[in-house]
C-alpha cells in the first residue's frame, strides 16, 4: 500500500492569500493512498526540507506531492533534497497551485477547489509513479574534427590544448582550407598565409593532434560521449611514414594537370602538395591524371624517389576509432556562378573572374607572384570592375541569402588593385554595403578615399567588344543606366555549402537547412550545437561568415566539446522510452516520429506458439533518447512508454477528479 | 469529486500543454497576475506529441466537458518534430470526434509559445466561454452512460 | 503534325514576307497551320497597357476558341508579342483567374492547350527532322546573329525558356541550314521597336548597340522570328547609319526566310527580295559562288 | 470462373509438387454452394479441393500470419483486396515478401445473397497491385465508385443525429473483436484492449465503451485501412464499419494526399509523417 505525503505550501501569502491550504490538505489527508498530509509556510526553504524529511522519516512515506509552484521552478530542488532520504527523487509530483492557480484566480472558493483537484491529480499520478535511476554513461575523451579549415585547426588546437586528444580529418591532402588561399585578411591586410599557416603547423606538430588528410568520414554510430566513427582513407600512392618530403618526384613528374589550389589559374604535377606550405608536407598522387595509375605507363616518381615510397597498389582503408565528440567544420564553396549567369559570358571571358581567383592573382605565392594581370593575356587591367551579390541576395538565380564576408573582400579588392596598379579604376557594383565589423566600416570609408567608385545596382550583362569587357548595369541612385568598360571583371560569388557537407552531416545525425547549411540546436541560445548531442558546430558550414567569426565559433566549440570531455560519465536522464519487446509487433510507427532517430528495429529471439523464433522489434537508445514521448503516443499496443510520464500516469490524471 | 447540480454547472475543461511552451506560457500568465476562468486543469507533458488521442477520449468519457491540446508553434519544437506530428494526428481526431457527434467546439488545439501569456489568458477565457455556450457535455459520457 | 494557328495581325501587313516564307517551309516539311476561324487581336501593347482585364481577355478569347475548334491541339504563334500575351492569358486561365476570364469572354477556357513559337515549333524532332532533309541550297559560309529580342524570353515564370540569357533554340534550327551562328552578347536586349516613333532619341542606341556587337563578334546578318523585330532593325539600319556616321550592312532576316532560301526558295516566293535593307545580295552571292565553284 | 479454378488447382498443384511453396491458403467448398471457407492445401493432392467462384467472400490475407516464422515460402491467391492487404502486412512489418508467394486473380466482385457484396461495391483496385503470377486476363477497374458517399451523408447530418446514429449502432455491439481479427490493418501482436494494466479502456460491452472501441480502433488504422470491407463484412451485429473507417480515409487523402495504403509494402504512411505545410487551424 502506498504511503504518499502531500505538503501544500502557502509561499507566504503568494498561495495561502488565495488558496485556503488548509482546507486542501485537509482535502488531500482523504485521498486513497494519502498517508500525512500537511501545509508548510515555504517548503523550498531549508527549514521547509527539513520538514519533509522529517515527515517522510516519521510516516515511512515512500512517496511524495508537493503543491507549490511551477515545477519548472523546484522539481530539481525536492529531487536533490529526496536523494538524501529514503525516497526515490522520481518519486515526486508536484501541483502547481501558484502560477497556474493562487496567481490567476480571485475567487478564493473556486481557486482553493482547483488547487484541491490539481493536487488530486498529483495524488493520482504519483500513486502510479515507479522509482527511476540515472543512469551514467561513460565519456570518451577524444574528440572529433571534421575538416582541416581554419575552424577546424582552431578547433582541435583549443581542444588539444587543454589536454585532449584530437583527430582532425580533411579529405584534401593538406590541412588549410579556404583561408590559405587568401592573400590579405581584412580590415587589418594582415597576410592570411603568415596567421594561418604557423597554426596549421602547430596543429600538424602538436602532440594530441592527429592529422588524418585526404579523409572523409564514411559511417557513425553511437551516441554522446561514445561515438563510433569509420574514417575512409583515400589511397595516396606515397607512403607518409617514410617519405621526406625532399620534392623529387614533383620536381620530376612530367604529367601537368590543372591547379585546383590556383583555382585553374596554373598548372601542378600529378604527383603534388596541395601548396608550398601543406600540412603534412608530403606528396600524394592525384589518381584521375597519373599515366602510371591510368595506363600503367612512367613510374618515373617511383625510380627516383630515393626511400622508395611510391606504392601504386596503395588501396583505400577504412578505420574505426571511438570519440566522446564531433566538430563539423565542413566549410563553403563557391557557387559555380558560369552556369547561374550567362549574361556574365558564363565563363567564356578569360578575365572575368571569382573573387577566389583574384586572390590567387593578387597572392604573392600564387601563379603570377602577386602581380595583378588578366588571366586571358597576362596583361595588366588597368580598369576594373567588381560585382558584389554575384548569386547572393538573388534568389531567382541561385541563393535568397547575403554571403556576409563579400562585402568586406570586395573592398578589400579594390583597395589591392588600387594600391598594387598604379593609375588604375576600380567601379564597385553593389546592392548595399554592409560593413559590421570592427574596423569595418572605416575600411570601406578608406577605400572610397582610395578612389574606389562605388556604383549602387546590379550589373545586368557583361560582354567583350573591342577587347574590352563591357559592364552593363543601373545606377539606381541616379536612375540611369551605366555601361563600364573593363579590362577585368571581378565576381564577388555567392558561398554554398561545401559540396558532400550535407551528406557528411546526416551521417552524423546533424540536418540542414533549405539551403544546405548545417543546424544548430537553436539559433541564438544553443549556436554551436546540434540536435544531436555531443556534436558541434563551426565556421562556415553553420551558415556564411568571416574568418573573425569562424575562429571565434570554432573555439566556442571547442569549449562546449571540453564542457563534454572534461566529464568522465555522464549522467542521462531517466525519464525516456522503454519497449516491452513481447508486445512489440515491429511495425516501426515509433522510429518513424523519433526526432533523434534514437529507436532502431532490431531483431530478438522470442517465442512464439512455442517454437524459437527472430523477431523484430524497437528498441531504444538510452544515450539518444530525449523523452519527448512522440513514440509513445504513435504505439497503437501502447508497448513502447514514456518513464515519467506513462500512459497509466496520464489515464490516471485524467480520471483524477472522476474518482468515487 | 462532489457532483454538481445543473444550476450551479460550471464547464471542466481539460487542457494537455507542452511542458517547453504552451506550460511556460501559462506560468508566465500566472507570474503576471493575469487573470482567466478557474475551469481549467492542466496535465504537463514532455511535448505535444506526447499526447495520445485516446486521451482526449478518456476525458470526454470521464466527464470533462472540454479538452485542449497546446504546444509549441510549428517550427518551434523542442524536439524539433513532436508538433508537426501532433499537428496531424488531431486534425484527424478532430473531425473524427466531430464525426461521431462530439459537438464542434468541446474539443480545441492551439499553439502557445513560451512567451505568450497574453493569448494563454485569450485562450482559456475563449474556449471557456465556448464551452459554457455548448452546456455539459453529454455525449461519450461514462456517467450518462450507466443511467 | 498539325497547329492551330493564331497568325495575329502583323503576318498580313508588316510581317508579309514572315507568312509567305513560313508557308513555304510548311510546305516542305509537311507541317500544317490550321488558323483558329474568328481570332481577334492578342492583346498587346494597347490592349495590356490600357486594362489587365483586356489584355487578358482578348488572348483569353482566342485560347478559348481554339480549344472549342480543335481541343488538344497545340496553338503556334508567330509573332512574339501575341507569343508572350498568349501566355499570359494560358498561365492565368489555368491559374485563379479562369472563373474571371471566362466570365469575361462569355465561353469556357481551359488553358490546356499549348503554346508554341515557331522556333518551338520546328524544334520539335520530327519538324527538326523534316527541315535537315529538305535542305536544297545549303548556306555553309555564312555567319549570322541569332537575336531573340524581349519577348520570347522574359519573363522567363511565363515564357518557360530555357537558359533564358543565353537562348539556343534559333540558333539550332539556323545551324541546320548549314549557316554559322555567332556568339554574341544582344542576343536578347531590346530593340526599342515599341518606342521608336515616340522616343526615337532612346531607341535609336539601342540599335545601334546590337549592330555593333553583332558586327563586332564577325556577323554578316541578322536573323529574327518577331515581326517587330524585323520591323525595327531592317527599317532604321538607314537612319542608325545615318544617325552614328556608321555603314552597318547587316541584313535582317526571318528564321522562315533563312530556312525557305535554303530549302530553295525564290527570293520574291519567301519574301527576301521586299526588305527595307538590301537582303537578297548577300544570299545571292553565297549560293552563286558556290554554284560556279 | 471454372476456367481459373481449374487453372488455379493446376498451378497449386504444382507449385506444392515443385516445393516451391509449403502451403497454399485458398478457398474451399462449405455444404452451401453459395458460400465458401478459407482452405489450407498443403499437399498437392489438396489442390483439387480449392474453390474459385463469385462466393469467395473471405479475405485470405491475415491467415499468411499463421506463416510468419516459417522457413518455407507460403502460397496465397490475391485478388485485389487481398494483396494490398499483403502489402499492409509487409509494410507493418509483420510478413516478409520473400517468404511469400502470390498468385494474382483479377476479381469482378463476389456476391452476397445474390447481389454484389457490400464489401466490393466501391473496389478501385479489382486487379491485385502485387503478385507472383497472374490467372486470367485483367479486369476493367470501376472508374471513380462513390466511395464516400455514405460519409458525405452521413456528415451532413446534424452532430446529434450523428451522435445518435452511432450510439444506437455501438448499442448493438458484442465486442466479439471480429472486426479486428479479420482486418489486416489491425495486426498488432496484442491489441491495446488486451493492455488491462494501462486500462486504455473497459472491457464492458455497454455502448459507451463499445463506440469507443469502435473510434479508437478507427483512428488505429484510420491512415491504413485498405478497404477491403472485411471488418463490416464479418460483423455479426450489422454495424456499417466502413462508414466509420472512410470517413478517416477521406480526410487522410484530402488532408494529407496520401495515396490508398497498400498499393505499395512501403512502410510511410500519414501519420508517421508530416509536411511543414500541412493544413494550419490550430493558430
Amino acid at each position: 500500500m502506498a504511503r504518499t505525503g502531500v505538503i501544500i505550501c502557502h509561499c507566504g501569502s503568494n498561495i495561502a492569500s488565495v488558496v485556503d491550504v488548509e482546507r486542501v490538505a485537509l482535502a488531500a489527508g482523504q485521498m486513497p493512498g494519502v498517508t500525512y498530509a500537511a501545509t508548510n509556510k515555504y517548503t523550498c526553504s531549508i527549514s521547509g526540507q527539513d520538514m519533509i524529511k522529517q515527515a517522510i522519516a516519521e510516516h515511512e512515506l515512500d512517496r511524495l506531492v508537493i503543491a507549490s509552484c511551477t515545477p519548472r521552478m523546484h522539481e530539481t530542488t525536492f529531487r536533490k533534497m529526496l536523494t538524501k532520504t529514503s525516497i526515490n527523487p522520481y518519486m515526486l509530483e508536484i501541483a502547481n497551485i501558484r502560477e497556474q492557480c493562487s496567481w490567476v484566480h480571485t475567487d478564493k472558493e473556486k481557486a482553493t477547489e482547483k488547487a484541491i483537484d490539481l493536487v488530486h491529480m498529483a495524488v493520482a499520478k504519483v500513486l502510479k509513479d515507479q522509482p527511476l535511476f540515472t543512469s551514467s554513461i561513460p565519456v570518451h575523451k577524444k574528440c572529433l574534427v571534421v575538416g582541416g579549415g581554419i575552424a577546424g585547426i582552431q578547433a582541435a588546437l583549443d581542444v588539444a590544448e587543454a589536454g585532449y586528444e584530437v583527430t582532425l580529418v580533411e579529405r584534401e591532402p593538406s590541412i588549410g582550407g579556404k583561408m590559405v588561399m587568401l592573400d590579405k585578411t581584412f580590415p587589418t591586410l594582415d597576410c592570411s598565409a603568415c596567421i594561418s599557416t604557423p597554426k596549421m603547423a602547430e596543429a600538424g606538430a602538436h602532440p594530441n593532434i592527429r592529422l588524418m588528410t585526404s579523409c572523409e568520414i564514411s559511417a557513425v554510430t553511437g551516441y554522446i560521449g561514445n561515438f563510433q566513427v569509420t574514417i575512409r582513407q583515400k589511397p595516396r600512392y606515397v607512403n607518409h611514414d617514410t617519405c621526406t618530403g625532399c620534392g623529387l618526384c614533383e620536381e620530376k613528374c612530367p604529367t601537368k594537370v590543372t591547379n585546383l589550389f590556383d583555382q585553374s589559374l596554373s598548372k601542378r604535377k600529378a604527383i603534388y602538395k596541395l601548396f608550398p606550405q601543406a600540412v603534412p608536407a608530403k606528396p600524394v598522387i592525384d589518381s584521375e591524371h597519373c599515366t602510371m595509375l591510368k595506363s600503367g605507363k612512367c613510374g618515373l616518381c617511383s625510380k627516383l624517389c630515393p626511400l622508395g615510397c611510391i606504392n601504386f597498389e596503395d588501396q583505400e582503408d577504412f578505420i574505426t576509432e571511438t570519440f566522446g565528440a564531433i566538430v563539423l567544420a565542413t566549410g563553403y564553396d563557391l557557387i559555380d556562378w558560369a552556369k547561374a549567369y550567362p549574361e556574365y559570358g558564363g565563363g567564356k571571358y578569360a578575365n572575368v573572374i571569382s573573387g577566389l581567383q583574384f586572390e590567387r592573382l593578387v597572392n604573392a605565392s600564387g601563379p603570377t607572384e602577386g602581380h595583378i594581370q588578366r588571366p586571358g593575356d597576362g596583361a595588366e587591367p588597368k580598369t576594373v570592375v567588381i560585382v558584389k551579390c554575384v548569386g547572393s541576395r538573388d534568389p531567382a538565380k541561385a541563393k535568397a541569402y547575403c554571403s556576409r564576408a563579400c562585402c568586406m573582400y570586395a573592398a578589400k579588392h579594390a583597395h589591392q588593385i588600387l594600391e598594387k596598379i598604379e593609375g588604375s579604376k576600380v567601379y564597385v557594383f553593389y546592392i548595399d554595403v554592409r560593413t559590421p565589423g570592427k574596423g569595418y566600416e572605416e575600411f570601406y570609408d578608406k577605400t572610397r578615399a582610395d578612389g574606389a567608385v562605388y556604383i549602387r545596382g546590379r550589373v545586368s550583362k557583361i560582354y567583350e567588344e573591342g577587347g574590352k569587357l563591357i559592364c552593363k548595369g543601373e545606377d539606381t541612385l541616379i536612375g540611369k543606366q551605366v555601361a563600364v568598360e573593363a579590362d577585368m571583371v571581378v565576381l564577388e560569388t555567392a558561398m554554398e555549402p561545401a559540396h558532400g557537407s550535407t551528406e557528411t552531416a546526416a551521417t552524423a545525425g546533424v540536418s540542414a537547412d533549405k539551403d544546405g547549411w548545417l543546424t544548430e540546436a537553436h539559433p541564438k541560445l544553443r549556436p554551436v550545437e546540434t540536435q544531436t548531442a555531443g556534436v558541434y558546430l563551426c565556421g562556415t558550414a553553420q551558415g556564411p561568415k568571416d574568418i573573425p567569426d569562424t575562429v571565434a565559433q570554432a573555439s566556442a566549440a571547442a569549449a562546449k566539446v571540453l564542457g563534454l570531455l572534461a566529464k568522465d560519465e555522464l549522467e542521462t536522464s531517466p525519464m525516456i522510452s522503454v519497449v516491452d519487446a513481447p508486445k512489440c509487433s515491429g511495425c516501426g510507427f515509433c522510429e518513424q516520429v523519433c526526432p533523434v532517430k534514437a529507436i532502431s528495429m532490431v531483431d530478438v529471439p522470442s517465442m512464439y506458439n512455442g517454437k524459437r523464433v527472430t523477431r523484430t522489434v524497437a528498441q531504444v537508445n538510452s544515450g539518444l533518447c530525449s523523452g519527448c514521448g512522440a513514440c509513445s503516443a504513435a504505439c497503437r499496443t501502447g508497448c513502447i512508454d514514456l518513464l515519467g510520464f506513462t500512459n497509466k500516469q496520464i489515464l490516471e490524471e485524467v480520471d483524477a477528479l472522476w474518482q468515487e | 469529486m462532489a457532483r454538481i447540480d445543473a444550476e450551479n454547472w460550471e464547464p471542466k475543461i481539460l487542457a494537455f500543454c507542452c511542458n517547453w511552451c504552451t506550460y511556460t506560457g501559462a506560468d508566465l500568465a500566472g507570474l503576471n497576475r493575469m487573470k482567466y476562468p478557474d475551469n481549467i486543469r492542466i496535465v504537463r507533458v514532455p511535448c505535444s506529441g506526447r499526447v495520445n488521442p485516446q486521451f482526449i477520449l478518456r476525458g470526454f468519457q470521464k466527464g470533462y466537458d472540454g479538452v485542449l491540446v497546446c504546444g509549441c508553434h510549428p517550427g518551434d519544437c523542442h524536439y524539433t518534430s513532436g508538433n508537426y506530428f501532433t499537428r496531424r494526428r488531431f486534425l484527424l481526431m478532430k473531425r473524427l470526434l466531430e464525426y461521431a457527434g462530439i459537438e464542434t467546439g468541446r474539443f480545441q488545439a492551439r499553439w502557445i509559445s513560451g512567451a505568450e501569456a497574453a493569448k494563454f489568458r485569450d485562450t482559456v477565457l475563449k474556449v471557456t466561454e465556448e464551452i459554457r455556450a455548448l452546456g455539459p457535455n453529454h455525449r461519450m459520457k461514462e456517467a450518462d452512460d450507466h443511467e | 503534325m498539325k497547329y492551330s494557328y493564331f497568325p495575329g495581325c502583323g503576318m498580313e501587313a508588316t510581317g508579309i514576307e514572315y507568312a509567305k516564307s513560313l508557308a513555304f517551309v510548311n510546305r516542305a516539311i509537311g507541317v500544317e497551320f490550321i488558323e483558329i476561324d474568328d481570332w481577334n487581336c492578342c492583346g498587346a501593347t494597347a490592349g495590356h497597357s490600357t486594362s489587365h482585364e483586356l489584355g487578358m481577355a482578348l488572348p483569353a478569347r482566342n485560347l478559348a476558341l481554339s480549344e472549342q475548334q480543335r481541343p488538344g491541339m497545340p496553338i503556334v504563334v508567330p509573332c512574339a508579342s501575341c507569343y508572350s500575351r498568349m501566355k499570359y492569358a494560358l498561365q492565368a486561365a489555368q491559374g485563379s483567374e479562369n472563373e474571371k476570364l471566362s466570365r469575361l469572354i462569355g465561353m469556357p477556357v481551359s488553358g490546356a492547350a499549348e503554346i508554341v513559337s515557331i522556333m518551338e515549333a520546328y524544334s520539335d524532332p520530327v519538324a527538326a527532322e523534316a527541315i535537315k532533309a529538305a535542305i536544297k541550297k545549303p548556306l555553309d559560309g555564312l555567319k549570322v546573329a541569332c537575336y531573340y529580342g524581349c519577348l520570347y524570353t522574359r519573363p522567363p515564370k511565363v515564357t518557360g525558356m530555357e537558359n533564358c540569357e543565353d537562348p539556343q533554340a534559333m540558333d539550332e534550327l539556323v545551324r541546320l541550314t548549314g549557316a554559322a551562328c555567332v556568339d554574341w552578347a544582344f542576343k536578347t536586349e531590346c530593340c526599342g521597336a515599341g518606342h521608336h516613333v515616340d522616343l526615337p532619341a532612346e531607341s535609336k542606341p539601342l540599335l545601334y548597340k546590337i549592330y555593333k556587337n553583332a558586327r563586332a563578334n564577325g556577323a554578316q546578318a541578322i536573323i529574327t522570328a518577331c515581326p517587330m523585330c524585323m520591323m525595327n532593325l531592317d527599317m532604321r539600319q538607314g537612319a542608325v547609319n545615318m544617325a552614328y556616321g556608321e555603314d552597318f550592312d547587316l541584313p535582317v532576316y526571318f528564321l522562315t526566310e533563312l530556312l525557305a532560301v535554303a530549302m530553295g526558295a525564290g527570293f520574291g516566293e519567301c519574301g527576301v527580295a521586299t526588305h527595307f535593307h538590301p537582303a537578297k545580295k548577300l544570299l545571292q552571292n553565297l549560293i552563286n559562288n558556290k554554284e560556279v565553284v | 470462373m471454372s476456367d481459373v479454378q481449374n487453372t488455379l488447382r493446376d498451378r497449386v498443384r504444382s507449385l506444392l509438387a515443385e516445393g516451391k511453396i509449403s502451403c497454399f491458403i485458398g478457398w474451399g467448398p462449405t455444404r452451401f454452394k453459395d458460400r465458401t471457407i478459407p482452405k489450407f492445401a498443403n499437399k498437392p493432392e489438396d489442390a483439387g479441393e480449392l474453390v474459385y467462384n463469385e462466393h469467395c467472400l473471405s479475405n485470405l490475407a491475415k491467415y499468411a500470419l499463421d506463416f510468419q516464422f516459417s522457413a518455407e515460402v507460403a502460397g496465397i491467391a490475391v485478388r485485389g483486396c487481398e494483396s494490398r492487404a499483403i502489402n499492409r502486412l509487409i509494410a507493418d512489418g509483420r510478413l516478409t515478401r520473400s517468404k511469400l508467394y502470390l498468385v494474382g486473380i483479377p476479381c469482378e466482385g463476389m456476391l452476397e445473397n445474390g447481389s454484389t457484396a457490400e464489401k466490393c461495391a466501391f473496389c478501385r483496385h479489382r486487379n491485385p497491385v502485387v503478385y507472383d503470377e497472374l490467372i486470367g486476363e485483367p479486369v476493367a477497374e470501376q472508374e471513380n465508385p462513390p466511395r464516400f458517399e455514405q460519409v458525405l451523408e452521413l456528415e451532413s447530418a446534424s452532430s446529434e443525429d450523428r451522435y445518435d446514429f452511432w450510439q444506437r449502432e455501438f448499442a448493438k455491439c458484442i465486442r466479439c473483436y471480429a472486426c479486428r481479427n479479420a482486418c489486416p490493418a489491425c495486426n498488432c501482436m496484442e491489441c491495446y484492449t488486451e493492455q488491462y494494466r494501462t486500462g486504455w479502456q473497459g472491457k464492458q460491452a455497454n455502448t459507451l465503451e463499445n463506440s469507443v472501441f469502435g473510434f479508437t480502433r478507427a483512428y488505429h488504422i484510420g491512415d491504413r485501412c485498405i478497404e477491403c470491407g472485411e471488418c463490416e463484412r464479418v460483423c455479426p451485429m450489422g454495424i456499417p464499419l466502413m462508414k466509420l473507417n472512410r470517413k478517416l480515409v477521406k480526410d487522410v487523402e484530402s488532408l494529407f494526399g496520401s495515396e490508398e495504403s497498400g498499393l505499395s509494402d512501403d512502410a510511410s504512411h500519414a501519420l508517421g509523417c508530416y509536411d511543414k505545410e500541412d493544413l494550419e487551424e490550430f493558430m
